[in-house]
């Protein structure tokens, strides 16, 4: 059955393999056979991967992004975890939506799933 | 729906369940070291409170495995764990 | 058909979340349902045999092993898949690693689980 | 040569072998072949594994402290960690010295060598 | 001897700490420095052999898997000793696991490290 | 004396460094998206700063992993890694 699904991204993007990973999971379920709904959120310490400034060639997300997009998986970052990191909206790439955290709630409210990296 | 909430990610967890009406929240792992300031009725996972030794406010019921289940099939689950 | 899935991404002596992806696939299996396990990034070492640690105190964390709470999940009729690129970049050698009824899948089971279960708990 | 060791408990007891193990080095760098000083901290998230409520025996903590009592390891609590988390000194087990923040510093200043858990 | 000792707990694919241990010790090789590793916890997944993983890119932290860098650690003529109970506890299989020149340990060996090193850097 | 600092263990680490007058503060890792408000002389491991497209500030300074090694043979090392 088709399912909306939610990816949150909550960990720092270098050292650990939680994004890029996460990235490659949202991919790999967007793509499976029911082609599932993916919406990645950045949240928490990820935020710091939904910026432009990150090279995410090194990060290993460049891959799974353009795949992603390929599958109509979209991504949002969450501004209540911006704001908390002091991270200016104007930073994040531009092929993430920023959304205010009221609305991230509402997403991950009215998915039939979630998954956390 | 059921919130299962750990200290790592509590506060992504915690925000979301504010915003649901038929919230109930349980905490679980090192989030039963927590206590949250929510008007969701709210649980603790039984086991982890007592090897922690944690005195649960008065407001917070311990729950089990098995009666977590039975919630999380009738109400849905979100995991912040 | 799976009715519950647990999706597992932590390793075996790093976080609590593999006993707590036991005993909420325990309480399921026991009240007859169906449960599907995958296992992702360090997840992909719970199950791994010959796991020797004296400290296993009583009613303790480690009272029994991971992967022997894994192989009892799967004796109790729990499909338990693990992302074999994850298992390659372990270095695991599946075929010794794992004991039997543990599988080795791809990201597709994942999304077939995702697409099936009434449920599923990310861990 | 024989050391001052500082052992820097800093995670939450339950869940991951660190404390445990911490705990297990401490006693192992203690009775080695220098007789070095040890000195264990519970700090940050390791503070609630200084309260007497925890079931030491269940979190395999008995064996490795009696090992390290016997050979003169102490133990003691860092007072800003148990503030941050509103752990009332007397709640902390009577084999564990409370310090405040300044000593803590100083110990792990003036140690030859500290380990992290 | 040893001058410069690193006790790594980190896992290979959980935190950067294995690298950063690599990193720092490698500078110190370089600068003619006697190092040794006592590897504990999850650090001693670091050195297991036949680690592959395709997501490699250049300049990235897996631009070699970190059993590649460690291999060349040793090669460089550090000493990197695995902590016996941690490698048991893992399922770790060390006579296949581990290459040439990783030694398995106890905790003497960790005490004879803090006696000897001039430095310590804990990961 | 050099703190390796790190973001999970900083504040640790921060409070100990800010005791010491000789301190030199080394952010590593995660640790270099802190901004510390110390008096201490500090540093950022030039490659975690690349890699996460970190600006410093002005006071802090990026090193590598050469001279950082001769930094801590010189003054001594405590980690919060």
């Amino acid at each position: 059955m088709k399912r909306d699904v939610v990816v949150l991204l909550t960990r720092a993007p270098y050292g650990r393999v939680h994004v890029a990973e996460g990235l490659r999971a949202a991919r790999g379920v967007a793509a499976g056979f029911d082609r599932h709904d993916v919406t990645v959120v950045y949240t928490e310490d990820a935020a710091f991967a939904a910026r432009a400034a990150v090279d995410r060639e090194r990060l290993t997300m460049t891959d799974h992004i353009v795949d992603l997009h390929e599958e109509n998986g979209t991504m949002v970052a969450d501004r209540r975890a911006l704001d908390a990191r002091n991270i200016d909206p104007a930073e994040i790439a531009t092929d993430i939506a920023v959304r205010d955290g009221d609305a991230i709630a509402e997403l991950v409210r009215t998915a039939d799933h979630t998954l956390d990296f | 729906m059921i919130y299962l909430i750990d200290k790592p990610h509590a506060d992504v967890g915690l925000r979301t369940a504010a915003t649901d009406a038929d919230a109930r929240v349980v905490l679980i792992q090192d989030g039963v070291l927590l206590d949250p300031d929510l008007d969701a009725p709210t649980y603790a996972v039984e086991s982890d409170v007592t090897v922690r030794g944690v005195d649960l406010s008065s407001n917070i019921k311990p729950i089990g495995y098995d009666r977590l289940v039975e919630l999380l099939f009738e109400q849905g689950v979100r995991s912040f764990v | 058909m799976t009715e519950l899935g647990i999706v597992l991404t932590g390793g075996p002596f790093d976080s609590q979340r593999w006993r707590t992806a036991y005993e909420i696939g325990r309480a399921a299996l026991n009240e007859g349902r169906e449960v599907t396990y995958f296992l992702y990034l360090d997840g992909t070492l719970v199950p791994v045999v010959d796991q020797s640690f004296p400290a296993c105190a009583d009613g303790g964390l480690f009272d029994e092993l991971p992967a022997e709470k894994f192989r009892s999940l799967v004796a109790a009729g729990a499909t338990v898949i693990c992302c074999g690129l994850c298992v390659d970049a372990r270095g695991i050698d599946a075929e010794s690693a794992y004991p039997a009824g543990v599988e080795v899948g791809l990201l597709p089971d994942l999304a077939d689980m995702l697409g099936e279960a009434d449920r599923v708990v990310s861990l």
